[in-house]
């Protein structure tokens, strides 16, 4: 394929223009010597043909499963099929962040609309543009309140993703904070006790997730009691978006941020990108939160209009001063979600009881095959966390019939042997968990 | 228009919920009363209403499909079709991250092989794919750069950083915890080496350099830029979203380059959203390759698996992969032009590039007058002067003319820039029909001032309030 | 804007063709230069520009999707998302139509179901889906017709058709080989009984009756016009475009129609591509079934399968097995809807044109005050009388207020016919600003008739001369 | 799914403005005796998740070859994505026909392009903005040929497509037109003896398609010269529409009507529809084709714009008198094919080459096996036809590797017996090739 439009006539009247004898010219100011005539092992070019037809022969070396139990971060939600036909359009994906105003209008009202309905949602006052991810939206939090309150140490919950806190301890470590970890509770929850105990003059933040790794739902209130009271700050996540169906959001509990992952929201799976971070938070950080801000105004006749706003805080404007050095975020992600949610609307409670349905009635009928037991009391949404003879050997047998089964826990918690970590969305069908108990009796 | 909450009615929805082929269970009992909500203030809107609103709200807005969208150093290059059409394959959209990695040996190896690519491409040791965008490859650069000194147990303070540089070039050293200090440009608006001699301490940990720089011009003192750094002990950093000058050209790994971050939304042709998701991979030297971020692909008897056993990792800086959806759009990218034609690209960016120039430059002021590479910058300072026209009148009347507006007041040392980049994708026609309204707009700033400064009038709303914007933030609506 | 061929240069193209991987032959050799064009006069154009062509063109077309389309007697009812995905689906569209049949089923299942479904929703014995169109299906209807005298050796000439009968009815009788007689409306706008007996003599073939006429009203007298019709051995074609106005409430079967005509792209909300592909199945009684096209799908043992086995059938009328992939969204729409779907679909389309008909009767003449069914015809002549403003200047007024006009000239039994279908889709609240619409352009046709008739201002082009268009017609660019 | 938008709380006002009590008052038209409660027989609603598994299902129900050498009137052609990217536009699709040209500006430029596309690819002058197939828009100029001629005669190839002759011999029927058939000479081309012996005064129209559906190619020019004589009108068609890359078309060798099946002009395979007829003619015949045309005008400023133009000869206009019944044409199929041409551009020449090139490589391949002869000695395009020792067990081995062989000639010509017409895109490629013949050895 060839993108460039130059027929030779076309080269050799801007050559004249400009007034070089061949193209090598335009590149004198690199040294010879390191000049090269061609990239060495790239492979041939392709016709359009050829591309799309190498491309799915890629595509088919991935085996999509039949279904999929495991949720850890990644949620498989049906996708409305407006949203795909609204992301479709080229005049949004073919589109820059939108600095001129005039021309980005419908970018800049998208967004502004998904603004206020993260904000709603989370039971925040505002939210930014997005985020990369859920993960780097937590660690930008972390930034955040270290920053604004000149404390250095951060506490995270253990039942936080075991890849977020990674992200968190990079951060932290890139600026010099002290992560500390609490403990999960027998019931599942963070470790009140021990968190209680951790929190001094000197902590900046709290993280937790609500619903947790574990699919957990948190007491998202007395952690807030317990943060605000020895001065700092809450930054709650959540796992599965769709849970703030029915779950009280964080940010009605008391958290000063929420932040979590947006791809449940008309996001595909994608292999984990591009998802979206999502960052909310109170009214008061408005001025120093990290990323795009899109505001009302009006233009010169009163009309209202949206534009980028409150960029002093932002790394243009501000450099190494900025709040974030965020610059691109994920905005086509955004505008996803706020289609997404649109479209289910109050619906939104309705596919979050579903879920709650299916996944109590895998687990109970799991928990109906001998040998398997619950490992945590505390409620959860979608996801949940049981342990059995042979963890390994379960996800083995489901393979084989072409299901991913649960996300073995072992990995990041060595103490939760043969534990899974089971996720049923309203993808699964009674008949999908009904065939996997079979498989499993 | 509407708000979307302005044309919500209770009662309606697009999407509808499956009705449950499972027994329902109580959700106050199952979950506890204390941890529901009780409202849920989301839009009511049925199907026809939301796409409408959405399906208009697109066509207020500008996109590469619509027309020439010169935005410099953003790189606004066409976005090829066939990219979207493979990377909407099931095969690629549908997979769990956390699928085993014998059902994903496509992605494995789509993603190997394009850090091989890239590797190839740039003349680095080692890529990775983590990072979503070049802002995010940036301070993951700056990370490895710390651990490095770290396992070199050199404490490092400083970044430098030319004057002329992205705004995120420093955001992303002080994310990392590193003073940044300024280097001047020189006359030519390459790196003052003077200047860099003087400030290349050991306390220095790395030269963040951009090249060919904000001004579109490439540093011909490049290898004593290098010398200089790493002399000192220092690293040579490349913000690498200007690679679309010189692909085919020159390898930063050959110049001396450390470590570079790429943005995939800008060379390599993925559409940038309305503002996102990017990819910013990050390149690295031999010497650097430990730090790399986990976990990695490696290969083995021909199949593909994910590790983390790098012991020196910086660890994560995002969930999973990266964005690897926008990877994939890359890859068919470089696999459908090849070698021969990311070198084309690459020459002719740099050709309409020149042509712009030399075209404008009777009519604007050009603050250096070399050979540019890929983008051009001018500045407004003459129309200010002469007319009180500002560059930003003059990007508005572009809008009215049909066009993006170039790029405008940056980089910060050029008074009133404005930063042209046509990319190798732009038709000679175009770029000609452009020029001419440009040249049409600096008449126009003579003759009627005020016309220019009115401008736009085409578009569904006229300049917008920025300062009210700004001092009565409303960000969520109210209602 | 510039035609495709305006923008056309030498050496430009956007597809490319692979390299041969088989050995090239001489084409000449091969083929004989005789038989070998000289030239291939094809526009030039490099995808960028190819895509900003057709996607500023597209910009300067009205659909559904972007607002309210209440062009009477076509439905446009919105097209929901689903559908098209569904049809999009690869199993779907990558099937050649001569495949086995044990590789079809998926198809063939769909075709005999919905057959089925259509065959419960008419209360007809068998459909067929082979015909591409309404009017097609019109033919196909009056061919069967045609067959079956020809099958009991009875030569009928004549096909009775209703003055208010949109034009499709005549031309398909007439390309049928039948004379056409009209048959005159009442004052109520139905049939006129006494007329209708007077023509319907033996040698009438059938009486082509579209119920709910084209007025937007049901035909009281059904049971009647289906006695007389029968009494003389003719048979009672029903046009069935009209056919969201009865879904669920009356089957046309039960009514005494022998053939029917559906368009799928109206009543079911396929959509309609600026012009097709539609989709225009037949449906017939028991008489009448041994005359269908072929091939026909049967069922046995849980296996389908295409079957030519049919001795008198009319043949067919068109190549393969007529719009599938039209077929699947129609059917992906009858799956979604379900029974009570489609029944609250007929409901809410009568009552919003109800709706629209009260709200506008003070302002604009309504020829026939009844309740309407799914549609509302007014007549404009009250506006040309007073004030010289005639239909068509309405019509285009309403295109500045940003919708797509109302049908006007047609049924052409009402002067200066205003003829609206909101259709089910559209919301109490589009009605309203709609009729508001209407109603402040009743008033400027009184203050400012200047003003209506100087509409549209705010299109890419004005009105547009189509006297000269006929006149010198330039159907084909010559370069 | 519900599409309606409205609310109970809506219903009541508006039955209230209408002045009724219930909704089934507006059904009182209709006699009671006949009104129905419900639609019998069809399954229950749908969510939009349960309607996509339900489709999903029914898709997967059908087998998708590895590759097919099946062409026969529909051809697996390689779609640049900018087509669908193009049709995909809501403004194009959801769009009706263009009555209002003011806000349609787009699809009416659309297809003129589209007609003076088609018009010079067909060598003729001017071409109509589609009709629904190519064998309708055969037999609508079977009409047309009658019509003016005022002769009932068709003589038509036996080489032309089997469903294209059934449908013109429908149209035929109904209008009381003799249809004559002529053979197919030793060549493979029409036996041009015996079509002059048949054509007489009587004769309205000659119809044959270059490639015809053996493959082979027509002596145009001849017959053109045999149906003249006698004062008919030759109406040629051809099968695959890539092969005007190459061939000289019709129009140019003395056609008076171009007809023939678009579907090769981006549109995908679809189980048989929806297609496009080309209908394509001599500028004197403008004022009579049938379907729509578009035509350029301008406008009160004098800006050019374009219209449906000639509506005399449409059935809105003139009823019983108008050239043709149709109405609603393949439009976005029109749009497709104009795409589709507009990127191919020059390259339709290469494309076509590359046609020959797969397809003799096929037919030589199967030539060197024992037992395969080739029937036809005539020059072919894509499409050949060869004699084996049993044509049915050749596909049956082929099927087992998931490949559609050729098309079984002998349903349509029984002299034809064991005979096989098979194609090679460029959708086929060498190994493709190698392994039919590996699985044929
Ligand atoms: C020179 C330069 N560096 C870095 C960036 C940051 O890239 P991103 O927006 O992908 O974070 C940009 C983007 O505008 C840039 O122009
Ligand atoms: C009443 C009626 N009958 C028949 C037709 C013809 O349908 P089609 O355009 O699908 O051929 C139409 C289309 O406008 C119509 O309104």
């Amino acid at each position: 394929m060839d993108y460039c439009p130059h027929t030779p006539d076309d080269i050799k009247q801007m050559q004249a223009a400009i007034g070089i004898a061949g193209i090598e010219e335009l590149f004198s100011d690199i040294p010879g010597k390191f000049r090269i005539k061609q990239i060495p092992d790239i492979p041939q070019a392709l016709s359009e043909l050829e591309t799309m037809s190498m491309m799915s022969d890629l595509a088919g070396k991935n085996k999509l499963p039949q279904f999929t139990l495991t949720g850890a971060g990644s949620y498989h939600h049906f996708v409305p099929a407006v949203v795909g036909h609204i992301t479709g359009r080229a005049e949004f994906y073919t589109a820059y962040t939108p600095y001129q105003a005039e021309i980005s209008q419908g970018i800049l009202q998208a967004i502004y609309e998904y603004q206020t309905m993260i904000a709603h949602l989370t039971g925040t006052e505002l939210a930014n543009a997005s985020m990369y991810d859920g993960a780097s939206a937590m660690a930008e939090a972390v930034v955040l309140c270290a920053k604004m309150s000149g404390r250095s140490k951060i506490i995270i919950a253990r039942s936080v993703h075991p890849e977020y806190r990674q992200v968190v301890k990079t951060y932290s470590w890139a600026n010099g904070y002290k992560v500390v970890e609490v403990p999960y509770a027998a019931s599942g929850q963070i470790d009140l006790d021990v968190l209680q105990k951790k929190l001094d003059d000197q902590v900046a933040a709290v993280l937790v997730q609500s619903p947790n790794f574990f699919g957990v739902v948190e007491d998202v209130a007395s952690i807030a009691d317990s943060a605000h009271n020895k001065g700092a700050l809450l930054a709650a996540g959540f796992t599965d978006g769709t849970s703030l169906g029915i779950l009280n959001p964080a940010g009605s509990l008391g958290a000063d941020f929420v932040v979590g992952e947006g791809q449940s929201f008309g996001n595909p799976l994608n292999y984990g990108g591009p998802y979206l971070g999502i960052f909310a938070a109170k009214e008061k950080f408005m001025r120093r939160i990290p990323g795009r801000l899109v505001g009302a105004t009006v233009d010169k006749n009163g009309k209202r209009g949206f534009v980028l706003t409150l960029q002093t805080r932002e790394q243009h404007i501000r450099r190494e001063k900025a709040t974030s050095n965020i610059c691109s975020n994920e905005a086509l992600c955004a505008l996803a979600a706020g289609v997404y949610l649109a479209a289910l609307g109050k619906n939104l409670k309705r596919l979050a009881e579903l879920n709650v349905y299916k996944t109590q009635y895998l687990k109970n009928k799991l928990l109906e095959l001998s040998g398997w037991e619950e490992v945590f009391p505390a409620p959860v949404y979608n996801e949940f966390v049981l342990r059995c003879s042979d963890a390994r050997k379960v996800n083995k047998k489901l393979k084989k019939e072409g299901i991913i089964g649960g996300y073995e826990l072992q990995k990041d918690y060595p103490e939760l042997k043969n534990t899974l970590l089971f996720c049923a969305t309203e993808m699964i069908s009674k008949e999908n968990i009904d065939k996997v108990i079979e498989i499993l009796k | 228009m509407e708000l979307i909450f302005e044309i919500s009615k209770s009662g309606r929805s697009t999407a509808d919920v499956p009705a449950s082929d499972v027994p329902a269970v109580n959700i106050e009992n199952t979950i506890g009363g204390k941890y529901l909500r009780n409202e849920l203030d989301l839009p009511e809107v049925a199907e026809i209403d939301l796409i409408r609103h959405y399906t208009n709200l697109s066509r207020r807005n500008f996109g590469v499909d619509l027309g020439f969208y010169p935005l410099g150093s953003c790189t606004m290059k066409y976005n090829p079709k066939v990219n979207e059409n493979a990377a909407a394959l099931p095969g690629f959209t549908g997979l769990h991250p956390y699928i085993d990695e014998r059902s994903a040996q496509g992605n494995l190896q789509l993603i190997y092989e394009m850090q091989k690519y890239l590797c190839a491409i740039f003349g680095m040791a080692e890529f990775t794919l983590q990072p979503a965008a070049g802002a995010h490859g940036e301070l993951t650069g700056v990370m490895i750069i710390k651990k490095y000194f770290e396992k070199k147990k050199q404490k490092r303070r400083i970044v430098l950083i030319p004057d002329a540089a992205h705004g995120t070039n420093p955001a992303s050293s002080a994310l990392c915890g590193f003073e940044v200090m300024e280097l001047r440009s020189n006359s030519e608006g390459g790196v003052d080496i003077e200047h860099l001699r003087s400030l290349m301490t050991e306390d220095v940990a790395a030269l963040m350099l951009t090249n060919p720089n904000t001004l579109g011009l490439f540093e011909r003192n490049i290898e004593k830029v290098a010398a200089i750094v790493h002399k000192k002990g220092g690293l040579l950093y490349g913000d690498g979203a200007n690679a679309n000058a010189f692909l085919g050209k020159v390898r930063p790994g050959d110049l001396g380059f450390d470590v570079i971050q790429l943005n995939l939304h800008k060379t390599f042709s993925t559409p940038h959203g309305g503002g996102g998701p990017g990819s910013g991979p990050v390149g690295v030297g031999k010497e650097l390759v430990d730090f790399l971020p986990v976990p990695r692909v490696v290969k083995k008897d021909d199949k593909y698996k994910w590790s983390e056993k790098f012991p020196d990792t910086i660890g994560r800086v995002r969930s999973f992969y990266g964005n690897f959806n926008v990877v994939v759009k890359a890859y068919t990218y470089i696999r459908s032009l090849g070698a021969e034609g990311l070198k084309r690209a690459t020459e002719m960016a740099v050709l309409n590039a020149n042509y712009v120039k030399e075209k404008l430059k009777p009519y604007y002021n050009l603050p250096y007058g070399r050979i540019c590479m890929h983008e051009c910058v001018f500045s407004g300072s003459r129309q200010v002067a002469e007319n009180g026209v500002h560059t930003t009148d003059i990007a508005k009347k572009l809008i009215d003319y049909g066009y993006h507006p170039p790029t405008i007041y940056f980089p910060l040392i050029v008074p009133e820039a404005i930063m042209i980049e046509p990319t190798e994708t732009e038709s000679k026609e175009t770029l000609d029909t452009f020029c001419k309204a440009m040249i049409a707009i600096a008449k126009e700033a003579k003759e009627n001032p005020e016309g220019v400064k009115s401008a736009p009038v085409t578009t569904p709303v006229t300049r917008l309030d920025e300062v009210l914007a700004a001092r009565k933030p409303d960000v969520c609506c109210k209602r």
